[in-house]
């Protein structure tokens, strides 16, 4: 899929190269909450990690002036997740709508503190200096393809690990959680820890779309840590279901691209048609994008 | 745009997506076509009331205007220079990534030949770099920070309106003036960006101009908060016999509510930079003698001149409301860009945004605001003189009424080009020309 | 050779309420332990305090002549020491299989936390446990099922299963019978204690049906009011008058009990 | 509750500008403002919180539409006052109208969405709830610039006319002692409500064990329909009582839920005296940094909540019961 996409690239206008970047950048933060959710657990403040992962990199980069676009996503991805540490200890003891506020809480705090922190431009926040590949530093078009293929290359290895995750006894040990936590208790493994990786892991994720998001934007701010975006990567997760790992990615682009349609077309009602997808979505397609994904493939193999 | 054509777009760009199979020339426009802008202000969320509608609404009437040449001269040929002007209108709401998706939409998808607008100094700044890399002409027409050409010289963005320093040193003079009792002064401001450069602003210039006059309470109360109680007692507690606000909208009406239930405005003289968007809706709440400031010379401060009465007439006629400052903004910003359109372009033939951008350097007019120089920021960034009055509602007349204007040349609140605001208030304001 | 578990005067009290008090037992490996007792006799808190799932207020536990007393059931399970629920505890959204699997998967696992991500499900040992276990206990037909639409009897022998499939030394099965008819009861322990034998487990088992005691077990404990009062062989403990007289004479009406407590 | 006051007060040194001539006046002063500033806050939080407490207690339903209630009740009041001050009625009458057509906003509100769209997800994981309730909210917010318009209403008439107090060197606006006795007079109703009457039985029932409840016959749906549509008209009362006190425009909703979420959280979620106890913390806990240390107003709500749901995860009135074997 990745591959395909990255193929199409020269062919797309520039317009949905850009938007595409985004969408993907976000399916990161998304895959994230799949993570979690696959063992009943949502978090309502994912824009934290999504928030310290962007400022990590336009923070980098306006400091020590290093703009090489690899290492600073790999800075906002251990910096998010090194949070992520940090948080766990405390997150990691609480289940279902507690867990959603918690991480709420936290990731509003972060929001408050930069709001105050005037030498970063407070809500105006700042711009990020446009980054280079290994010394080569593209502009316009170029940028926007180079930084639409770092993108892709990312999620693919992301999806790729991500993957094998879901087949590691950490990863696989979701639903079982979901079902039943004593049980997995005496099997001999901390539920606490298990929860505590997925954390991490999520956090990982979040910093990486973070880092790119602030690359592909070119400008960060706090309301990249407020309650409303993290409500967004939600609505994208249930959009996209935690069948598979592409749904993340699918979800993502759909959801950017119903919005901007909307923005295009009723300016003043695009809340109205994001809401109305989010609620048909729900009533309709219960397991989300992915569902629709597995079923075709399902019909698929039964054909050949 | 029809909203079939916009259909099919999304079909081919769908189709684009996933078979890859859609040439970018598809959505080139046609030779001949109209001018094409984007409009883009608030037209959802709490900015838009205030700021985003009377925005929107000056470019409908203007650029009504402009195609069928209505309006006065110099900017009475039809459209600019002759071609008629379509609008695309669309929201600044969302993050930051919504603002650029969306700049980059109107460029790369609809192929507008400029971008008129932006409210929120975020929305500026997130934009700046994203225009001068695609190289597309954008004017900004009410965003305040003054950041924007202090952080790097830019080619292809500009600002007509002036930036937020201005009114906040004005603001000083103006309390100083009218004030002189005064020897200790309070602020309540939101806690975002705005509202943090406005108070530092205030303060510096205060520090300048009267040194021993002290700050009181400062007060950084939550953005669209809405419940002042706690402030508003604190005030009360305080001496001061001034306070500075540069509340906008919903905050200020609502924080105007709960101090006149408990009196704050008898006990002290209130400030407001951004007032003269409010008063049309507050009338009789808003206490005479508060202190109005309308983010230049617009509305009722502005300078009873042709184009402004003219300005006032067509836009009360469509919306029975007198515009407030972000429609005069938006006004000013239009004119502008088509005084540099115009000057660009040689025998008709459509000027590139290099071209457009060369003109409007340092360019000069009268709008219904009032003499506008783009001189500072290399030329990309206007001054223009501004106006502080003292608020009556006139109980003849019911209507409000703003008395006793002072009005403050652009050299004598705004930095010399080349210095950065928050120096040269820091430095001592050297080489304002008042008198 | 040692016993594999042994037990010293243990106590358990909640606040006023003394659940367990001075138990002493020791059990040598490959035996199977009947344990018998009247609801609220300290049967079930005995078994929650080896497995760790209750700190015992007094007294000692060593499994292996290693002391395990108050160690988390986590750490226990690892030991060796596994067990299965009155209700059975199974994960109801997956398959037989990988309710089986991951079970296998986990065993086979190092306890860090680089184990659990290091280590994959369906690794093929895993698989091959797994399919080994399912067959242990002949509910192969059900592999691709989902538990939660499973008979109450196979959800039994899953459950038992869950906790066979690590290769514990001792395993402790709280009332294996609890909720199944009378009929399917012998059939079940059939399948359970040939299973255990085969893997040389050393077993404890709550059990409420005599008769199943009598014929499944080496030795039966008898528990009342919180301790033993009982402890030999099936016939020795059952023909105790004071076992007759406070457990098996009230046994039916306790077994009337149990089915709803279960 | 003092101890998560505890960074307020500890911050007393680092007052600003006491004048040293007075300070033990002043000090007196501040603390009384502190306290009446606490209570009109937490009277404020209380009323816009209780409806979103009662409807998880009963439904176990985190209802982010919560906002659009308060919106759609500030927006129906807003209406009410214009109609009013057209009209040439008596002043009291006015207040009552306002509050009247405010619940009534909220009454067709919860019938609507209850029996609309909720009914659909009953039984769902209770995320995917909270999400349904998100779409709507969306959905609501571009309701409200379809009926009402994009500009901002004005409703401050009741609050003016109601005029103010001085005691001492304190002005208190009558409005707000109004406020006051609202908050206290729905505390008050929602205890005897829920202790003396059948209704209110059946809630506690329900709250303690859905299960039972419906063995026991308890018509749970119905309950669930009541309890959804008592606690939009509380949302919309919320609404209501505030249109005087703000500008009524778009957005408004959106900081609500947040500050709601947060009292809820702190005082357990479904707990009725639990958001009273999470109002007043928050209330004065806010006034006291308003006064004493302005630059951490903005972290004060989600500090003490996250310091709260750190001790307690959840909240302060909510034990969690422990799983069996």
């Amino acid at each position: 899929m990745f591959l395909f996409a990255a193929a199409a690239a020269p062919l797309l206008p520039d317009w949905v190269v850009s938007l595409v970047t985004i969408a993907f950048a976000n399916g990161l933060v998304v895959l994230g909450l799949v993570v979690l959710w696959r063992a009943g657990l949502v978090s309502f403040g994912q824009a934290l990690y999504y928030c310290i992962g962007a400022y990590a990199v336009a923070l980098t980069a306006r400091w020590t002036g290093f703009t090489d676009a690899f290492a600073l996503v790999v800075i906002g991805g251990v910096a998010a997740g090194l949070v992520a540490v940090l948080i766990g200890f405390l997150l990691a003891r609480y289940r279902e709508i507690f867990f959603a506020m918690l991480s709420l809480a936290l990731s509003m705090i972060l929001y408050g503190v930069l709001v105050k922190t005037e030498s970063l431009g407070s809500t105006d926040g700042f711009s990020v200096a446009t980054p280079t590949f290994f010394g080569y530093a593209p502009h316009r078009e170029a940028l926007g393809l180079a930084l639409y293929w770092l993108t892709l290359g990312v999620d693919a290895i992301g999806a790729v690990l991500i993957g094998v995750y879901f087949r590691s006894v950490a990863g696989a040990l979701a639903a079982p959680i979901r079902d039943n936590e004593i049980r997995v208790e005496f099997l001999g493994v901390s539920v606490t820890s298990i929860i505590h990786t997925k954390v991490v892991v999520a956090g990982i994720l979040g910093g990486l779309g973070g880092a790119l998001a602030a690359l592909a934007i070119g400008h960060v701010d706090p309301n990249m840590a407020y309650w409303t975006t993290s409500g967004g990567f939600v609505f994208v997760t249930i959009l996209a279901g935690a069948g598979s790992v592409a749904a993340a990615f699918v979800g993502s682009l759909v959801f950017e691209g119903v919005r901007s349609f909307a923005f295009d077309v009723m300016p003043q009602l695009w809340q109205m048609t994001l809401g109305s997808v989010l609620l048909l979505t729900i009533l309709f397609l219960p397991d989300g994008l992915g569902s629709v994904v597995a079923r075709l493939k399902r019909r698929g193999e039964a054909k050949s | 745009m029809s909203h079939r054509k916009t259909l099919t777009r999304w079909v081919l760009a769908g189709l684009a997506v996933t078979a890859a199979a859609v040439p970018a020339q598809a959505q080139q426009p046609p030779a001949a076509a109209p001018i094409k802008l984007g409009i883009v202000s608030f037209l959802t969320g709490p900015a838009a009331s205030p700021f985003g509608i009377p925005g929107r609404n000056g470019a409908e009437i203007v650029i009504e205007a402009l195609n069928t040449g209505k309006a006065p001269a110099p900017f009475n040929t039809v459209g600019f220079g002759g071609t008629k002007i379509e609008a695309k209108y669309v929201d600044e709401t969302g993050s930051a990534a919504n603002v650029v998706t969306e700049f980059r939409n109107l460029v790369q998808r609809d192929q507008v030949d400029a971008v008129v607008g932006y409210i929120s100094s975020g929305s500026c700044l997130a934009v700046t770099p994203v225009a001068e890399e695609l190289k597309v002409l954008t004017v900004f027409y009410d965003c305040g920070t003054p950041r924007i050409f202090e952080e790097k010289p830019r080619n292809y963005v500009f600002r007509v309106s002036p930036h937020a320093t201005m009114d906040n040193v004005a603001a000083a003079r103006y309390l100083l003036a009218k004030k002189k009792g005064v020897t200790s002064y309070s602020g309540i401001n939101q806690n975002y960006a705005w509202g943090q450069d406005s108070w530092r602003d205030f303060v510096g210039a205060m520090k300048v101009l009267a040194p021993n006059v002290t700050s009181d309470k400062v007060l950084f109360p939550k953005l669209f908060a809405g419940e002042y109680g706690a402030e508003v007692s604190t005030l009360l507690t305080s001496k001061s016999q001034a306070l500075h606000t540069s509340f906008f909208d919903g905050d200020l009406e609502g924080f105007v509510y709960q101090e006149q239930a408990r009196g704050l405005d008898k006990r002290m003289t209130i400030i407001m930079t951004t007032g003269e968007a409010a008063i049309w809706r507050l009338r009789d709440k808003l206490a005479d003698g508060t202190i109005i400031g309308g983010r230049g010379a617009n509305g009722p401060l502005a300078r009873d001149t042709e184009i402004n009465r003219w300005f006032q007439k067509i836009y009360t006629d469509r919306y029975n409301l007198p515009p407030t400052y972000p429609a005069y903004q938006m006004a000013q910003s239009l004119f502008g860009l088509k005084l540099a359109y115009e000057k660009a372009a040689k025998a008709g033939a459509k000027p590139t945004a290099d071209e457009i951008a060369t003109a409007f350097k340092g360019i000069e007019f009268d709008g219904p605001a009032g003499h506008v120089k783009m001189a500072i920021g290399d030329g990309h960034q206007g001054i223009t003189e501004t106006a502080y009055g003292t608020y009556r509602f006139n109980k003849q007349k019911k209507e409000p009424e703003i008395v006793d204007i002072v009005r403050f040349p652009a050299e004598c609140v705004n930095p010399p080009a080349g210095i950065d605001a928050d120096k040269w208030i820091a430095e001592g304001m050297k080489g304002a020309k008042c008198n | 050779m040692s016993d594999i578990l042994a037990v010293r005067d243990l106590e358990k009290t909640f606040g006023s309420l003394v659940a367990a008090r001075d138990i002493t037992v020791s059990v040598p490996a490959e035996q199977a332990v009947g344990v018998i007792g009247a609801n609220g006799a300290g049967k079930t808190t005995f078994i929650n305090m080896i497995t760790g799932h209750l700190t015992p207020t007094k007294g000692s536990i060593w499994f292996e002549d290693k002391e395990i007393t108050g160690k988390p059931s986590r750490e226990i399970t690892r030991l060796g020491i596994s067990r299965s629920f009155q209700v059975a505890q199974i994960f109801p959204s997956l398959t037989v299989f990988e309710n089986m699997c991951i079970a296998a998967a986990i065993a086979r696992r190092s306890g860090s936390v680089w184990g659990n991500i290091a280590t994959p499900v369906h690794s093929p040992d895993a698989i091959t446990e797994a399919d080994a276990t399912i067959e242990l206990f002949q509910i192969g037909r059900y592999s691709e099922t989902p538990a939660n639409a499973l008979p109450q009897g196979v959800r039994k022998l899953l459950d038992i299963g869950m906790a066979v499939v690590g290769w514990p030394r001792l395993l402790l099965l709280d009332e294996p019978t609890s909720g199944i008819s009378i009929e399917e009861k012998f059939d079940l322990m059939n399948v359970v204690m040939s299973a255990l034998k085969t893997r040389k487990i050393t077993v404890l088992f709550v059990e409420h049906d005599m008769e199943i005691v009598a014929r499944f077990a080496d030795r039966v404990l008898a528990f009342y009011d919180g301790t033993v009062i009982a402890d030999g062989t099936p016939t020795e403990t059952l023909d105790n008058p004071k076992v007759q007289e406070l457990i098996s004479g009230v046994r039916l009406k306790t077994a009337a009990g149990s089915a709803g407590h279960a | 509750m003092k101890r998560h006051c505890g960074g307020g007060a500890a911050n007393r040194g680092l007052t600003p500008a006491v004048p040293p001539s007075n300070s033990s006046g002043f000090a007196v002063l501040t603390a009384s403002a502190i306290l009446t500033d606490g209570l009109v806050y937490a009277a404020y939080l209380f009323i816009v919180a209780i409806g979103l407490t009662l409807i998880f207690g009963v439904m176990k339903i985190l209802n982010v539409a919560h906002g659009s209630f308060y919106a759609f009740g500030a927006y129906g009041a807003a209406t009410a006052v214009g109609i009013y001050t057209n009209g040439d009625w008596p002043a009291a009458a006015g207040f009552l109208f306002m509050i009247l057509m405010g619940m009534a906003v909220g009454l067709v509100l919860g019938i609507i969405l209850e029996r609309g769209i909720l009914r659909l997800v009953y039984g769902k994981d209770e995320v995917i709830i909270v999400l349904v309730t998100y779409a709507v909210f969306l959905i609501l917010e571009d309701v409200i610039v379809l009926i009402w318009g994009p500009q901002s209403y004005a409703a401050y008439q009741p609050m003016v006319s109601a005029g103010n107090t001085e005691i001492g060197e304190l002005v208190l606006s009558n409005y707000d002692i109004v406020l006051v006795a609202i908050a206290a007079l729905l505390a008050g109703l929602a205890y005897w409500a829920l202790k003396f009457t059948r209704y209110g039985r059946l809630l506690t029932t329900v709250i303690f064990d859905r299960e039972t409840a419906a063995a026991f016959g308890v018509n749970v749906t119905l309950v669930y329909t009541a309890t959804f549509i008592i606690g939009a008209m509380l949302g919309a009362l919320g609404g209501a009582v505030m249109a005087p006190k703000i500008a009524v425009t778009l957005g408004i909703g959106v900081e609500v839920i947040v500050l709601a979420f947060a009292v809820v959280a702190i005082g357990g979620m479904g707990s009725i005296e639990g958001a009273l106890v999470g109002a007043l913390i928050v209330g004065i806990c806010r006034a006291a940094a308003v006064h004493l240390v302005p630059q951490i107003e903005l972290f004060v709500i989600y500090g003490v909540m996250a310091l709260v749901l750190v001790v307690r995860p959840y909240g302060l009135f909510v034990r969690a019961q422990p799983r069996k074997i």
